[in-house]
């Protein structure tokens, strides 16, 4: 008896929830589905969708209350105070590492599973840079705490640094790599360095105007960067000096090989060639991590006053981050720039830095495999969406608001701890 | 619960949407979910490769920015290739191949563009109609030219065309060929008066402004101001009382007309009274409301009108049917499709070399007239026409 | 960066040759009315900020939405038939305050209380997210079309008429603007230092959880924060809607930006700092546009935050947090 | 163990925030070998002595020397606070614990061996290509670490996060990363706070057997009565930022100045913290 008193009670408690939250639906929908302008004859004229904004409001409604109807059937109860700290581990260590194994195991099939599937390969490469992008921005973000705005900044500097050096001096893919690299560091210091002082979103704010300077300079500085017209034809990759082309002058990767040009070639091996990067990347930051240097970056992001007190020079180490972090985005660059042949100031503005930051919070701050999901979901699902073009940035941004209200620590928050007590030390 | 409400309202914007957000839902929930988005890569591809299988019929694709700053530029250049491809299919196709038409959206983003191209391959489209930016341009058709794909553009600058890629054409003028004209008008019809020359920050604009600026000073006509601005930006005051000062009469612009409106409306608050001078973006009619009654300052240089081809008039005719006015590049977007059929005919297959060859060697009638390429696949006479904003539709200039 | 700093030294002694007063005064005006536009979309990242410590990115999108709210409210109430231009400018500001604040309440619904207490970076994220959801949704429904509305208040007056169109000129329409802002700033002032409400809400700045004990539902005075950025905001889009007449879902962004540096630059969480941050920003802009390189001026704008924040890493007004041992 | 040159000395220190001054001419001793403690009611300064002491605060007037065994005289008043913990190794802990909560109790342990290691590890290169000296290096900080937490009995809890541990742990934990960072001159700060009576009668043995064998110097502010006075070789009282007296535990405790100061106190939570422990330190 009591019971269904209960029910009764909380069900007219969801649905005067669902009123409400159907009433907010309208007011919102009014202004931008009830009603719309459209170029008249003289000026605009105010034209009514009545029956999308009903919709709109009736399904606001369906969906809160069946949503809330769910939730109370099966005591999901909402998480108000996510914890700060990441949620123990969503699997054990192994799993995940068969994960991770499973994952580099289907990136070096891929193109033969999708074997002249030129898109397919493609996507893929491009997945795999903001992989690599999202791992050298974990660095700063994930592990020392710096928030990051203008990490693209970075990007930018390394592209650039190939597209001209190849342009004006020549240098091919390989020789421009570490140049780019080193160059990239250096910027990340200078830029890194007025930060020290500075915190949380004042940092913030600071990065995000050092990524719009170094855009804003590559727009006007026209007689280096050619401006907004960019640089084109920016040499590709070579095969260890084998160029992949049908037909160069001297040897080429096809004819060396014995095997007959397509095109379909160069995209698998630029593939592979940013696979392999990007498992350097990986190795080396996990080898990072284990480090001195690796440990410090993460005491500094926890605590920077007790770091001092243990004679840590925060400076170096803050400076060490960005360095490294700003290094990886270079060598990044450097392929963005080898892949595109064109690099123009409109690849780095700072929705870019922004999509980049949301893989490495989406995958889980610190998490190398987190970054990899949160790559694909980000770079896929616009790309899933391009034959319905207009709905498919619409998605991303609900993406990115739904996986981060869903698991606020992102897909993997698992921290695996650089050291273990020796086995033979246990007992 | 407290969070989910306005997430249905989200999803209530379309019922597309929710297609969408069962892939988000993958992300969701952890691993599994996610291991499923990675294979989201193969399903997407998967998907694809399979379209293509289902249909044997000819794949044509236009590709431009359907969505984001430059979307109404798009949205005619789409337009104009669906009504060709329509009206191909109705003349019963192509080489007795239904055609098809795939619509790639590049959104005016160089990544993306790339990533269209791509898509295209993979349908393995015969043809390729577009891109509209020339930032988007330039790095598909190295794809395209690796793929053997031949190309029909709009876009303007010189670059395209100097690289030595044998399959794109470019349908319409050059920069450098429009800021001659401009220039030249600008010469003849401003004498004596304080000419500024002004761009925006983009591919398209500095190039034109550029080549207005050389032709000017070609003819020994003064230039008192030559300045940059940023485009995106909404107060131009800065640039605005600067022409004041420099008692500017004459404003060159390089660049979009969203700019263009609001350098005109922020001008006539500061009693400013300029006439403005402009490219090809400036026929979008989305100026006539922007600019408001400042629009009848606005001089620009444009092919000539091929809605005053008769060649044009049934198409014209079929397209106003339809509530469509085929302004702008809509026109010859049409026109770029009419060239491939006609040299796929003529070259009785669609294999790119024979077509090539076709579209370098013979001459074609188009929507906007006889089309020549020449050997670096502009065309031979590019004429360019200087035209006037009259209220809502713009004429020509009798000089 | 190099060859900027020559360029834009060249331009200076250029132009200083061809400088006036009237110029001069004339950037002034422009600049101030910039800055109070930018000012007024500053507070709303300031408070946000000064209540929950977060910055709020869909709050430039926000600005947007009630730009376009404007656009059509105008239309609407031109086809009306109502032809008061007064009367016309505060139905339009009611209804734009209103609506806005709707959408000021959702954000935060939607992108911060489900992340209350998680990690600092997820509210961030989720906000992004949000404002990219935002300038989709106005894309689509609204059309990716520069709306535009013909010029509401025409004319202005001449300061220096004397030599012909040399003469510093402030139009109306930016004399409404600075007074309702100045109007705005005093009233919001008192409203915060006065009423019981901006009491709370200076509480929960200092400490959510005390309020917690002491009974307040801080989740409401955190709703209403954003409610209130969002109607000034508001405010800020009918005013850019009036002065500049043109508006596109991608003015959220530009002004997102500059307002958040404005707000930083002032010192985040301190109201008057936004403000002075605004009008600093607005004048930066102003006159290095007109003296300088325009295509510079956000460099500068940028150049000079950092700067400030070198020396002083809070802000202008911003209060210096000691190092707690 | 000599103890003839003190280990630190502190002459009329003063410290000024604004109008209030938090220590005004203190000066005092500590010795190498010796528990020297700082004791005295709530806002007698007994912290900012150790800001002062550790870098993070620059004190107004006075002068702060440690005579390091093998660096010679070091004025700490004129170093930051990273070089006085690196270079004059005087370490401290925190009244408010803080660990890196989100590491494990191991890590905080190699942190607080950072320079150590990074010197191993030659700007992270033998580090990454993970050398023999780098190898032997790390596997030395490990098995001292674990060494440490053998010694305050917390090495079971070696691989927890360690801000998930309770109080009493997590005080153990910061003193065993304070040993790590190899001091001369340890500063705990109320390291037996939230302890109970047992724990707090560990500590006090851990902290004289370390004293006396390690032969570093230690100064320990502690409101626990019980673990003062047994721990102490030498007290000194402050009141208000001044020293009211100084000398053994036996002394101090029949001190009439300190007796009032504590029972004259108004807020009576300090006046109480005497006469209990007074009696279980008798017992």
């Amino acid at each position: 008896m009591s019971a269904t008193m209960m029910k009764e009670s909380d069900l007219s408690l969801r649905i005067r929830d669902a009123l409400w939250a159907s009433v907010v639906a309208g007011l919102i929908g009014l202004p931008l589905l009830g009603l719309t302008t459209r170029d008249g004859m003289h000026g605009l004229q105010v034209e009514t969708r009545w029956p999308q904004l009903a919709a709109f409001i009736a399904i606001a409604f369906a969906g809160r209350f069946v949503l809330q109807t769910v939730m109370h059937r099966f005591k999901i109860a909402p998480k108000r105070r996510a914890s700060t700290r990441p949620a123990p581990g969503v699997v054990d260590k192994g799993a995940l590492a068969w994960l991770g194994a499973g994952c580099v195991a289907f990136a070096v099939l891929l193109p033969a599973l999708f074997a002249g599937n030129r898109y397919v390969v493609d996507t893929a490469t491009t997945v795999l840079i903001y992989v690599m992008l999202g791992w050298g921005l974990n660095v700063v973000v994930g592990l020392a705490g710096l928030l990051d705005l203008g990490y693209v900044a970075f990007y930018a500097v390394g592209a650039y640094t190939y597209g001209l050096l190849s342009t004006h001096f020549g240098f091919g893919f390989w020789q421009a790599l570490p140049v780019a690299g080193a160059l990239a560091a250096l910027f990340g210091m200078v830029l890194g360095y007025p930060t020290l002082r500075l915190r949380g979103d004042y940092l913030a704010i600071v990065t995000l105007g050092f990524g719009e300077i170094i855009r804003l300079v590559l727009v006007n500085w026209g007689d280096l960067t050619g401006g907004p017209n960019g640089i084109s034809s920016i040499p590709k990759p070579t095969f260890f000096g084998l160029p992949m082309a049908a037909s160069g002058e001297g040897a080429t990767f096809a004819s060396v090989f014995g095997i007959d040009y397509t095109p379909g070639q160069r995209v698998v091996f630029l593939y592979y060639l940013i696979l392999g990067l990007a498992l350097l990347t990986s190795l080396l930051v996990n080898r990072l991590r284990r480090l001195p240097v690796g440990r410090a970056w993460e005491a500094v992001r926890e605590d920077e006053i007790a770091c001092k007190a243990m004679g840590i020079n925060v400076t170096n180490v803050k400076l060490s981050a960005f360095a490294t972090g700003a290094m990886l985005a270079g060598f990044a660059g450097v392929f963005f720039a080898a892949r595109q042949g064109f690099i123009s100031p409109e690849s780095f503005t700072f929705p870019e830095s922004a999509t980049i930051l949301a893989i490495v919070v989406l995958g889980g701050m610190g998490s190398q495999l987190g970054v990899v999901f949160a790559a694909s979901v980000l770079v896929v699902l616009p790309e899933l969406g391009r034959d319905f073009s207009e709905y498919r940035m619409l998605a991303f941004g609900v993406a990115m608001v739904l996986i981060m209200i869903v698991r606020p620590g992102g897909l993997i928050s698992h921290r695996r701890a650089t050291v273990n007590v020796p086995s033979e030390a246990k007992q | 619960m407290i969070n989910e409400a306005p997430q249905e309202t989200i999803e209530a914007s379309t019922d597309r949407f929710r297609i969408e957000s069962e892939h988000l839902e993958m992300g969701m929930n952890g691993l599994k979910h996610s291991m499923n988005v990675v294979a989201g890569i193969g399903l997407g591809g998967l998907a694809l490769t399979w379209s293509v299988a289902a249909c044997a019929n000819l794949v044509v694709g236009v590709a431009g920015p359907m969505t984001g700053e430059y979307a109404s530029g798009g949205e005619q250049f789409r337009k104009g290739a669906e009504q060709a491809v329509k009206d191909i299919n109705a003349a019963g196709g192509l080489l007795g191949q239904k055609v098809d038409l795939v619509v790639g959206d590049d959104v005016c983003d160089p990544k993306q563009a790339v990533s269209v191209a791509n898509s295209f391959v993979n349908k393995k489209v015969a043809f390729v109609d577009g891109h509209w930016c020339s930032s988007s341009t330039l790095p598909a058709s190295d794809v395209y030219n690796d793929a053997q794909i031949p190309q029909v553009t709009v876009s303007t600058n010189p670059k395209i065309t100097e690289r030595g890629i044998q399959g794109i054409f470019r349908i319409t003028g050059r920069d450098d060929q429009q800021g001659q004209v401009a220039g030249d008008y600008i010469a003849e019809n401003f004498k004596g008066k304080k000419i500024a020359v002004v761009d925006e920050k983009t591919a398209y604009g500095g190039g034109l402004a550029d080549e207005i600026a050389k032709e000017l000073s070609a003819k020994q006509t003064p230039v008192v101001l030559r300045q940059s601005i940023t485009a995106g930006e909404k107060d131009y005051s800065g640039l605005v009382s600067k022409l004041k000062a420099n008692g500017v009469e004459v404003l060159a612009y390089g660049g979009y007309y969203q700019e263009v409106a609001l350098i005109l409306r922020q001008a006539a608050q500061a009693g400013l009274k300029l006439a403005l001078i402009g490219g090809d973006t400036l026929t979008n009619n989305e100026l006539v409301n922007a600019a408001g009654p400042e629009i009848n300052k606005v001089i620009f240089t444009f092919p000539p009108d091929p809605r005053k081809n008769a060649a044009a008039a049934k198409v014209v005719e079929a397209l106003r049917a339809q509530k469509i006015e085929p302004e702008g590049y809509m026109l010859y977007s049409y026109a770029a499709m009419q060239v491939f059929a006609d040299a796929a005919k003529r070259a009785n297959s669609t294999d790119y070399a024979a077509v090539v060859k076709q579209l370098h060697n013979a001459s074609f009638s188009t929507v906007v007239g006889p089309v020549d390429f020449d050997a670096k696949g502009d065309l031979k006479s590019p004429g360019y026409v200087v035209y006037r904003w009259k209220g809502n539709n713009y004429e020509y200039v009798n000089k | 960066m190099k060859y900027g700093g020559a360029c834009t030294l060249h331009r200076l002694r250029t132009s200083l040759t061809g400088v006036d007063m009237s110029q001069a005064l004339q950037q002034l005006i422009n600049g101030i009315t910039l800055g109070a536009i930018y000012g007024l979309i500053a507070i709303g990242y300031t408070m946000v900020y000064g209540i929950i410590g977060m910055i709020n990115f869909a709050h430039g999108d926000i600005y947007m939405v009630s730009a376009f709210i404007a656009v059509t409210c105008f239309t609407l109430v031109a086809s009306s038939g109502i032809s008061s231009v007064v009367a016309t400018i505060a139905i339009t500001l009611v209804v734009c305050i209103a609506l806005t604040s709707a959408f000021g309440w959702t954000v935060e619904r939607v992108g911060y209380r489900p992340l209350r207490g998680s990690s600092r970076l997820a509210p961030l994220i989720s906000s992004i997210g949000i404002s990219i959801f935002l300038q989709n949704a106005v894309q689509i429904t609204q059309g990716a079309r520069v709306k535009s509305i013909q010029p509401l208040v025409t004319g202005g007056v001449n300061l220096i008429a004397a030599e012909g169109h040399h003469g510093a000129y402030v139009s109306y329409t930016q004399i409404l603007i600075v007074a309702v802002t100045v109007l705005l700033m005093c009233g919001f002032t008192l409203f915060i230092n006065r009423t019981s409400f901006g009491r709370q809400q200076r509480a929960c700045e200092q400490d959510q959880r005390m309020m917690q004990f002491l009974g307040y539902n801080v989740d409401r005075i955190i709703a209403l924060t954003f409610m209130i950025g969002a109607g000034l905001a508001a405010v800020a889009g009918v005013m850019v809607t009036l002065y500049y007449g043109v508006v596109d879902f991608s003015i959220g962004f530009q002004a997102g930006i500059k307002a958040f540096t404005a707000a930083v630059l002032g010192g985040i969480g301190s109201l008057p700092g936004a403000m002075l941050g605004g009008v600093i920003i607005g004048l930066i802009e102003a006159f290095w546009a007109a003296y300088l390189s325009p295509e510079y001026k956000d460099v500068a704008t940028f150049v000079i935050l950092i700067v400030v924040l070198m020396f002083r890493p809070s802000g202008l007004l911003g209060r210096p947090e000691v190092e707690k041992v | 163990m000599t103890i003839d040159r003190p280990l630190l000395r502190v002459e009329n220190l003063t410290m000024q925030f604004g109008g209030l001054r938090a220590i005004e001419n203190l000066s005092m001793h500590a010795y190498a070998a010796q528990v020297t403690s700082v004791i005295g009611p709530n806002g007698a300064g007994k912290t900012t002595f150790f800001n002062c002491l550790t870098g993070f605060y620059r004190p107004t007037r006075g002068a702060l020397t440690l005579s390091h065994p093998r660096r010679g005289e070091l004025r700490l008043d004129a170093m930051r606070s990273v070089n006085v913990a690196r270079t004059a190794q005087v370490v401290r802990t925190f009244q408010n614990i803080r660990l890196f909560p989100r590491m494990t109790v191991l890590e905080n342990l190699m942190v607080a061996q950072h320079n150590t290691l990074q010197e191993a590890s030659r700007f992270s290169i033998a580090g990454a290509l993970n050398l023999a000296s780098y190898r032997r290096a790390s596997e030395q900080a490990i098995d001292n670490a674990l060494t440490w937490l053998g010694r305050l009995g917390v090495r079971d809890v070696a691989e927890k996060a360690a801000g998930d541990m309770p109080y009493g742990v997590q005080r153990r934990v910061e003193i065993a990363r304070a040993m790590c960072a190899g001091p001369i001159l340890l500063c705990l700060d109320e390291p037996a706070a939230g302890m109970n009576p047992r724990e707090s009668a560990e500590l006090t043995a851990l902290l004289r057997s370390l004293a006396k064998e390690q032969g570093i110097g230690i100064l320990l502010i502690e409101h626990d009565m019980s673990v003062v006075m047994k721990v102490s070789d030498h007290i000194v009282v402050l009141n208000h930022g001044k020293k009211i007296a100084e000398g053994c535990p036996a002394g101090i405790k029949s001190n009439p100045d300190v007796i009032s100061a504590y029972l004259g106190e108004d807020d009576d939570s300090s006046s109480d913290e005497l006469m209990p422990h007074e009696r279980s330190a008798h017992a």
